[in-house]
């Protein structure tokens, strides 16, 4: 499928650099005058996404966590986050709604959840020890003529 | 961005607004020169005052619509610029090529 | 309302409500209209839940719940961002030159986001992403405009430049104090107060760097 | 020398893009807590750097331009712009203002100016047919208490 734009970024798995990940989607999908629902629903995804690979996949190490966003045709956006941390060992498990491997913490089990109401699709590639790569989906809405 | 043209005055305006930068500077350019040979008006006034960012792109669009207009004896405005456009405008000192001027009054504090 | 004898009570199931609502309290969107949309959600989950399915209620119920946590964002309006920002970079610009006019210097970012009520990310966003729309103030009415420069169009463009290769020769911080004077046209106090000097250590320094400018200027 | 957070990005040498590296740029810089004039000035140069990259390093050819922005101890902010294009023959007759290349498209011959004034160094490292680093550093001015 033809990429019409594509942004690559990775930083330190560190919980300050959620609020990048999350404005650097909202620079990307601006172009695209996107609803402001769309906007924040998005950047809830985005931050899930981020938020468990520096929380689980890198549970007390350091690491980076990439990001891959592309603009597809049809205005679709495509959102790739992965980490080369722990891995998930059974995702099937992990995505089930209230399941959390940390409820010491008050994780509430959501992220997955979350994840998957606010995207068309989501995918999950996890190997122990090796990282998780998600990919998600979104179609946004036409673009009406601005009424400003 | 909006053209407007004055014929008692000769004035042509031009109201950019966004960001000026290389992406957006080639339609820029064709829709003022456009105006402008169509017009050949004594004066250009360029209006920032809907720009929000501008780069040395801006920089080359006025010296560019400069080298048109001033062979033929025209003026060029530039018309309210945010402080920091004005900032690069003077480092650029674009206020030897063209008059900037504010068109608005001071805020009522 | 039907009730078989394993159904689900909805009034047993509130605190899922809670967990998702409390996620999305930073959307704009009172906590209470948040969790009675949860609320819609957990009822129609309850009435639909079949105990034979073989999975447990909350599965079931949470993205019924979202879901309609998320009808309510989706009904609450179909701005385009582009419209939001711009009403929120007027307001910035606003706040900028009333911050400027009373302390001399640019607000920080974050005193920016406090008087909007919004995030310095949003902020950088509406920097970024839109024409801050003029005018605070009306066009004078006497057309009587104020001339910042005079036009001197028989220069030559790159005379205009000759300042600004001199001043590349200066050190950064004697470069900074020329700009606030003469690109930012502070007073010497102002300038004296942003670099953290006196008055009277501008006014000399000043003086020297004019002379140093125009000693290469007419090389 | 410590790196105390870094963001580094890549995104094809298209001039949609120029955008979308300042949008970065900005919310690298938030937690710091710039001014707006320091935002604008960094914003501006980081587009100047983009802009060259995509205008004359990759000139009618297609590539990547990588961004690496850095925050280094006492608020020094680090911009690295790498392009894989052609190179610059002559690094100190490019970077006299209002030498350009390319003058028929309107070029000032200003970005590097610009760059030089509103940052504190520029280094540029340039190789032709292998490309261009370009890396500047900005300190930041002291973080004042708001008297808001
Ligand atoms: N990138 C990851 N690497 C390793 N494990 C992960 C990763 N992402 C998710 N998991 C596992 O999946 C579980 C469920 O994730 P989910 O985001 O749904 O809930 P949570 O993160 O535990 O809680 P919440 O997101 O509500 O704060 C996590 O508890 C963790 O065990
Ligand atoms: N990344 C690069 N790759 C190859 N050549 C470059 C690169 N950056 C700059 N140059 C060369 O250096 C010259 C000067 O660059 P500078 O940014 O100062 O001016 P410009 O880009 O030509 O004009 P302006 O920036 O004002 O639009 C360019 O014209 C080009 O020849
Ligand atoms: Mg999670
Ligand atoms: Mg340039």
């Amino acid at each position: 499928m033809k990429i019409l734009n594509e942004f690559r970024c990775s930083f330190p798995a560190n919980s300050a650099n959620e609020a990048l990940a999350r404005a650097a989607l909202s620079a990307f999908l601006i172009p695209a005058d996107p609803t402001a629902q769309e906007l924040a629903d998005l950047r809830t995804v985005i931050s899930e996404a981020v938020t468990n690979a520096i929380v689980h996949g890198y549970r007390d190490t350091e690491g980076e966590v990439a990001v891959c966003l592309r603009m597809l045709p049809g205005r679709v956006l495509y959102i790739r986050v992965a980490d080369k941390g722990c891995g998930i060992p059974d995702v099937a498990k992990a995505m089930e709604p209230l399941y959390t491997s940390a409820p010491e913490e008050d994780r509430a089990g959501l992220g997955f959840a979350i994840m998957q109401t606010f995207t068309d699709s989501l995918h999950v590639r996890s190997r122990r020890g090796q990282g998780t790569v998600l990919t998600m989906r979104r179609r946004l809405g036409v673009q009406h003529e601005n009424e400003a | 961005m909006q053209i407007f043209y004055d014929a008692s005055a000769d004035t042509l305006t031009a109201a950019l607004s966004g960001e000026i930068d290389h992406h957006c500077a080639g339609s820029l350019r064709a829709e003022i020169d456009a105006a402008l040979y169509a017009r050949t008006p004594k004066i250009l006034v360029l209006d920032f005052s809907g720009v929000s960012f501008m780069d040395s792109s801006g920089i080359g669009l006025i010296m560019g619509r400069y080298k048109i207009l001033h062979p033929l004896g025209g003026e060029l405005i530039l018309q309210d610029p945010a402080p920091h456009i004005s900032r690069i405008l003077r480092l650029a000192g674009m206020e030897r090529l063209a008059r900037i001027r504010t068109s608005r009054k001071e805020v009522v504090s | 309302m039907r009730t078989k004898p394993d159904a689900p009570r909805a009034e047993d199931h509130l605190g899922l409500v809670h967990l998702c609502a409390n996620r999305f309290r930073n959307r704009g969107i009172p906590y209470e209209d948040l969790y009675s949309a949860g609320c819609e959600g957990l009822v129609k989950a309850a009435n639909a839940f079949d105990p034979a399915r073989g999975v447990q209620f909350s599965t079931y119920a949470v993205p019924v719940i979202l879901g309609e946590i998320k009808r309510l964002f989706r009904s609450a309006g179909t701005v385009h961002v582009s419209r939001s920002l711009r009403e929120l970079s007027l307001k910035i610009q606003q706040l900028t030159e009333a911050y400027q006019k009373a302390h001399g210097c640019e607000p920080a970012l974050s005193w920016l986001a406090e008087q909007t009520g919004t995030s310095a990310e949003e902020i950088t966003t509406a920097l970024c992403a839109c024409a801050p729309v003029l005018s605070l103030t009306a066009p004078d009415e006497d057309e009587g405009q104020l001339d910042v420069a005079v036009p001197a169009p028989d220069e030559q463009i790159s005379d205009s430049l000759a300042l600004r290769q001199v001043m590349a020769l200066l050190a950064p911080a004697d470069r900074k104090l020329l700009e606030l004077r003469y690109f930012q046209e502070l007073t010497q106090s102002r300038t004296a107060q942003v670099l953290g000097m006196t008055q009277v250590q501008v006014s000399r320094r000043e003086k020297k760097l004019l002379l140093f400018l125009r000693q290469e200027l007419l090389k």
